[in-house]
């Protein structure tokens, strides 16, 4: 491992959120799992969306990056195929992931790279003031719709490879299920998606109620995680009887998007020397190409 | 007109393949494009399809000539027309001096539609191929023959193209492709057009090989040979050859291209793929371009170097997709929210594109910020002849970046750190020492979130100056023409071969200007303010209805009173004539003491 | 200073609460505001808060005042500083004549943080509370007692107030509240401040009564009363009170208001409301604004009716979000790709808001396109006393509609009909023999894709006449001050208030000048190009790093050399003293003969 | 049934397909459901989006709508909210539907509207020449991707109602789901989403892959349309199969959109009267409410 130069660089950030806010705890495991993971900060990229739960990036050491609304995995995305000996952490709110950025996320699903992805799911949107998000349940500020599932969600895509549900609240399982996503991720498995129960004290505080109602499927007997149908039906049947499933709810195997984009024989594009010439013979071939 | 032995040399024919979509047009003058370039002409031809698979008219014209020309002439030398509707379209370019060609499968071409003394050909090559092959699809290599024939290609050398053509689709298709062009040529002795008794003498001139590629490839040829190494886009009419141009290439370089869920995705990868150092691009027409919006006010903020081609199509909206316009330029100079830096590039023909492109790349690398290439339809897909890009005349300059021994020698590395040059040292995530945070938040020097008002204000003329600074290397403007002349044009993209030429026969008729093709258009350079101050009139020719460049020259400080804007967005692409007309009513008027009309809306 | 009972009739001060965000200081200045408006003074409220939920300097301004004023003054009367940072950060606009109230739970206030001459009042609000109360959240009641013992107002008022603002929320809290509120009263005592012993007499002075209400609230109901009964958006700050204002009234109409995914949504189910008639509005802010491009070209292209609210906010990209700028001019006039028509309005304070977004309303319906209310976050969120709005001023006048009966009558029904006008009579989906297609492909009369050359260029020409024709109705500036002066100035939004206090001082150091608030400005209406053109010099006052007023001014013909270009961009709100100072220096260098400098980008 | 008055109006264009097209079958059944059903053209709102498939509305006597690529189902949700009584069908590809669009399909999912969506999913992006989209299968044109499922990601959203899948070459079948749609939508039930396996004869053509494989669960003894899981399991199980499902998969009840929005006691927003003063009791509500 390399170690880093005595060069200075950003302080990380004191957070910003609320005392009591889920997202703490989520920083606080993190930061456990890379140092257990042994990852060093400069090889961590560690991307963001907008939201209260955006910061989290900014009270860590890493190379950070603040995406726009929505748009944090396919930032991450962009990332990881540039440069896959990168650990590319993406994260942010419910809000940012399943409402203007869940057609990234359902893509995402489908093209499998090898990104942990961390929601922070509160249930509304934070930074704005507490509005109802696409997780919030009916009712909610006179939210009139039905609440949706993201790990049902994640099920329904034939390729995904990872899901899991943590709760800020059960900090020793959320390691656990950090520690799983990124050594999936690390491996190359694909795209690994967790979604944190990370509770919003100051706007739509859940965190007596979602204590009483999370269920972790892995202390279920005889719940097999590789089943995609039976994890469908087990969250189903849960949701009926008012549980959150929790747990990693789905582990499969498909081939990521990083290996199967790019050359295994030529260095990786964020590693080439910029204004190198190794590929002269093939810009000479495409010139003769287009010759008579 | 007829053939004989004192045929003149070829040196500059229009022919027009027109029919239905589907017909394949488009394959016989590609064929034949290739084929004159071969026989050492210089070629340019352009398509002109609908916005759907099948059907509805379609044509494709192929200019041939020695010397240099970017566009398609005013004059058709030799329409072959797959049906009536082909005709009626194109009559207005014919005259009695051209040769029409026409597929009386259908039954005679009613009177009147062609110009007296213009010559006609009937040859029923539907018919012919439904006849004898069970396939309309082959009419067009029936079609082959005879024209290769008019216009002095030798038997052997179509034969030839034809093999080169269809041998990789299995030997089958060729086989029966042959067979059709000989079918073709058949018809011709009978129709009296006997090998070598062809409207003209083709002579190989110019040994000098030539690349026979559109405005996409080059741009996407550009950017690889620059060092771009990731693209993402998403499929748009008239953009789409540059993803596919890069899908095939990119990856035999250790590259990524890859068509991403929508445009959101596509610019917002690049920018990820650019926040490790990767050299990156995309590329889009109109609506894909208004909604990269967001993403191209991000990189610009947060100082993140991209390419953005924009191959522009008649707008607003999804407008009119297959026609040629230059319409997106506000939003170019002026798009996103807030203000940011950003420099736009206008290439002027397909060898323009390749070093332009590089020089993008290089620029936004080296200003870490959006630089866009606006592109039209014409110049995207037109494809055209154009001598073998020189690699060794490229020169790929790596931005201001940090290495891991770079950065153990700092006391302090800043992603944003203010310096002389405004422009921050950049170390890829990956190096240690060098974390540090990327937003488009405004920032201070770490990038950590910040609104103190002083640094605002540093941050904001850190970004906005490069600008300014860049002027000095921003890619200059190609002057021509008369230069001691006043009277001026302007025009960018596609427009460039078709001024170029309209200054030739103003010039025929006593009336000597110049031209300046602007290469930035921004930020806007002196030159171009000052060509239009210290002209007398400038013709400012934009293809859009709102005469955005010529407004963005006042803008920018240009006198409203120097400009002749002349507008054009009816989808057509220009012809030399049309514009050597307008500015002969134009300068009538001044005679007349009408004074000029500055149409400006 | 010091209390007697000859205090002074408040006729303008200006009261800063400040702190770390979460401290509740809006709270304290809320409650002002209203005890103030009842009171018979009209107020003006600002705040200044950071893109989080807690912590982090935040504040909140009060001005009162007899008379029309419509920002901030430039001095501080009173400030109540519940840190030492909000005395630092407020230092600079604090005087010998202002009055200082200091939290001193964490100790006591440095020496020379204050000007010499000024008054201090130290008490530990903080300390106070978490002793009595156990929460901290009560100081800023206890803040409460001693402010209004200052400002004059009656203890009875403040219960009075407490009353109705907390009542709402349950006895407990109403009492909490109320007990903090006597300690405050309390500590007032002990530092002298009996009541009625304050800086001011408050004279109930007009007895009309007024709204208290911000620019979005404006906007929300101008709509809502000019019959607009659907919108869609998604929060954004500072836009979200539209959305949220609506939804609570909105339906009571009947009508709908719904948060969508996103702004891509936002836009396109507006569209799609609009298709069927219905008055729609969505509203954004500049990243958000940045994602709509794409539909607002379809809108005008299509020629759907919509108004889009853009409360701008610090740019570029996620920029500042809690910061006022005006920075998406740009955008506005020259956003999405291709030429299609729009109207940009500029109102210029809350009662402004309410009858321009019914003008919007009506244009967008009679002219079937786009139109933008450009808000800033100044004008969307500060709120301030407004006459109430008088709806009999209110005409609400649907567009070119067919009934059933009409289309009956009609042997032909084309959607995209040409006329005289420009515009095309509309039936909306549901009427029968209505039947027509809508698209943002360029299409024919009846909505059917076309690419026909002199169709385009009909259709193209409808729809970019509408803005020549709309001139004659387009919402006229507003033009104040000494209009024999040949000074002017220009700004738009939140500099309204601001440019009118500036003229005032100007005019006591003897210089006149006129004002000229734009209230269109696309397309750019004759009168605001003549009156810079009219001018010797005019001070083009633009909230954005390029000058876009000022440029825009340019594209339009105004003469570069009479304009006067002052930009700001450091996210902080203007106070009339700052532009007092920048014209007074500008002023004294054409004295010595130093010409002006146009700080033109 | 109101009758149309005999005012000219635009003529049906003739389809713009290649001879073979799917599509052709897709619009000859829909022009016959709709008879069937007695949907007066003036009443049919039908919303495209872009591509070959995105001008099927051009074809049909109706108010037709070409909405922006990938936002056909935004605007059909804006048409029927602001007017219930129009039959809404919004109809599209599967590059509009699932890539550009998913976001909103997803969220049309959750929210659950009573708009008609027929996607014409012929795996490719026909109108742009053949490139990949969200449900070629891997290796089309090097697509390096798994294809996705609409119908496996419509049941992932508890709120979905109406998932059916038909087949071009199967036209009363795909004639008995259209009706079923149709009926759903006009119940006002909620969203009915089709897809309609429609091949493209021009760049990838699946007529007799696809004709192999199709599947009708609706013919399968005891199969129930209203288990979710049970659907869910049945379709991952036959795709392990290489079998396509199709039929109505899965019919469930949940409240629609514009019931949950709109107040029933007011008149429909398009049908309100504009400059009426209906409303000015609740204006000066408003006011009052910022009064003193
Ligand atoms: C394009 C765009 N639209 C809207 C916003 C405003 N915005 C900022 S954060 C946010 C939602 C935050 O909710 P969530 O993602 O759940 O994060 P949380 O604050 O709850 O952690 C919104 C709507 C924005 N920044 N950009
Ligand atoms: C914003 C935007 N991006 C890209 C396009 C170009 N485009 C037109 S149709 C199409 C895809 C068509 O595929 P599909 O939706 O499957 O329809 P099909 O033609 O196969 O029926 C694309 C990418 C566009 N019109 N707008
Ligand atoms: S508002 Fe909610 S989500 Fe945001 S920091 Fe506070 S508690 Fe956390
Ligand atoms: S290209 Fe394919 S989808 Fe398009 S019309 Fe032809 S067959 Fe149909
Ligand atoms: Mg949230
Ligand atoms: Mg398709």
């Amino acid at each position: 491992m390399t170690t880093e130069p005595k060069t200075k660089t950003f302080t990380p950030a004191r957070p910003i959120w609320c005392a009591g806010c889920g997202d703490f705890a989520v920083q606080g495991v993190l930061e456990k799992s890379l140092k257990n993971m042994g990852i060093p900060p400069h090889k961590l990229m560690f991307l963001a969306g907008i939201g209260c739960s955006g910061t989290i990036q900014n009270n860590v050491k890493c190379y950070g990056y603040h995406a726009l609304h929505g748009r944090v995995l396919p930032a991450s995305i962009g990332a990881k195929l540039a440069n896959p000996d990168l650990t590319v952490i993406a994260a942010g709110g419910d809000g940012d992931g399943f409402a203007i950025g869940v057609g990234h996320l359902v893509h995402t699903f489908k093209s499998n790279p090898s990104i942990t992805y961390i929601v922070m799911n509160n249930s509304n949107y934070g930074l704005t003031k507490g509005q109802a998000s696409p997780t919030s349940p009916t009712g909610y500020r006179d939210n009139p719709e039905t609440g949706m599932d993201s790990i049902l969600l994640g099920l329904s895509f034939p390729s995904s490879t990872f899901l899991a549900r943590g709760f800020s609240g059960s900090p020793e399982q959320l390691e656990s299920l950090i520690m799983a996503a990124l050594e999936h991720t690390e491996a190359g498995n694909g795209f690994a998606f967790l979604e944190v129960l990370s509770p919003c004290v100051t706007y739509y505080d859940t965190h007596r109620e979602w204590r009483t109602k999370v269920y972790n499927v892995n202390e279920e007997e005889g719940f097999d995680p590789s089943d995609r149908a039976n994890s469908f039906k087990r969250v189903l049947e849960l949701k009926g009887e008012s549980r959150i499933p929790i747990g990693l709810i789905y582990k499969g195997e498909n081939a990521s998007l990083e290996k199967l984009l790019l050359n295994e024989n030529e260095t990786f594009p964020a590693q080439q020397e910029i204004g190198h010439t190794d590929h002269r013979a093939v810009y000479d071939k495409f010139i003769n190409s287009y010759l008579g | 007109m007829s053939s004989n032995n004192t045929q003149p040399v070829l040196k500059d024919i229009s022919v027009i393949v027109a029919g239905q979509g589907g017909d394949g047009s488009l394959t016989v003058i590609t064929m034949l494009a290739d084929l004159f370039r071969n026989s050492g002409l210089n070629v340019y031809t352009e398509r002109d399809v609908l916005s759907r698979i099948r059907g509805g008219h379609a044509a494709a014209t192929m200019r041939a000539f020695t010397g240099h020309r970017y566009c398609i002439g005013s004059k058709i030398t030799l329409l072959v027309a797959l049906d009536e509707e082909a005709v009626a379209k194109n009559a207005r370019h014919l005259d009695s001096d051209s040769v029409i060609v026409f597929d009386d499968s259908s039954g005679p071409l009613p009177d009147g539609l062609i110009p007296e003394g213009a010559t006609l050909y009937a040859a029923p090559f539907n018919r012919i191929a439904m006849r004898t092959m069970r396939r309309e699809l082959y009419k067009n290599s029936i079609a082959f023959g005879i024209v290769g024939r008019l216009l002095g290609l030798e038997d052997e050398h179509m034969r030839d193209t034809f093999v080169k053509r269809f041998e990789r689709r299995g030997q089958v298709i060729l086989d029966y492709n042959l067979e059709a062009l000989g079918l073709g040529l058949h018809m011709a002795d009978e129709l009296g057009i006997a090998e070598g008794k062809g409207l003209y003498k083709i002579e190989h001139t110019d040994r000098e090989e030539h690349l026979l590629i559109m405005g996409n490839e080059s741009v996407a040829f550009g950017f690889m040979a620059a060092g771009g190494r990731f693209f993402t886009g998403y499929p748009i009419t008239p953009s789409t050859e540059v993803l596919e141009t890069l899908q095939k290439w990119l990856p035999r370089c250790g590259g990524v291209a890859r068509q991403t869920e929508d445009e959101l995705a596509g610019i917002n990868m690049a920018i990820g793929a650019a926040l490790t150092g990767t050299r990156t691009m995309t590329a889009t027409s109109g609506p894909g371009f208004s909604l990269m919006q967001e993403g191209v006010g991000h990189a610009g903020s947060a100082e993140v170097p991209l390419v953005i081609v924009d191959c522009q199509r008649s707008g607003p909206s999804t407008g009119m997709p297959t026609k040629p316009e230059q319409s997106d330029l506000n939003l170019m100079v002026f798009g996103g929210h807030g203000d940011f830096p950003r420099f736009v590039l206008t290439p002027g023909h397909p060898e323009d594109c390749f070093y332009l492109t590089v020089d993008a790349t290089n620029l936004a690398d080296k200003y870490q910020l959006p630089v866009f290439i606006a592109m039209d339809q014409a110049l995207s897909q037109n494809i055209a002849t154009v001598k073998p890009f020189n690699l060794d005349d490229v020169s790929v300059q790596p931005g201001k970046r940090l290495t891991a021994e770079d950065v153990a020698k700092l006391d302090t590395y800043k992603r944003y750190s203010f310096s002389e040059d405004n422009i921050s040292a950049f170390a890829a995530p990956g190096t240690p020492g060098g974390m540090s945070l990327v937003t488009g938040n405004e920032h201070d020097e770490y990038g950590l979130v910040s609104t103190d008002p002083d640094n605002r204000v540093r941050m904001m003329e850190k970004r906005m100056n490069k600008m300014e600074d860049a002027k000095k290397e921003l890619p200059k403007g190609r002057l021509s023409g008369d230069l001691e002349s006043k009277i001026g044009f302007i025009g960018i993209g596609m427009m460039y071969g078709v001024i170029l030429e309209t200054m030739e026969e103003l010039a025929k008729e006593g009336i000597r200007t110049k031209y300046l093709q602007p290469r930035t258009i921004w930020p806007m350079l002196d030159e171009t303010i000052e060509f239009i101050n210290g002209c007398d009139r400038v013709y400012v020719v934009d293809l859009n209805a709102g005469a955005q460049l010529a407004h963005l020259f006042m803008h920018q400080g240009a006198e409203k009173n120097k400009i002749i804007s002349i507008t054009r967005y009816d989808g057509l692409p220009y012809r030399p004539g049309t514009l050597v007309k307008q500015v002969l009513e134009e300068e009538a008027k001044l005679m007349n003491g009408q004074g000029k009309e500055a149409k400006l809306l």
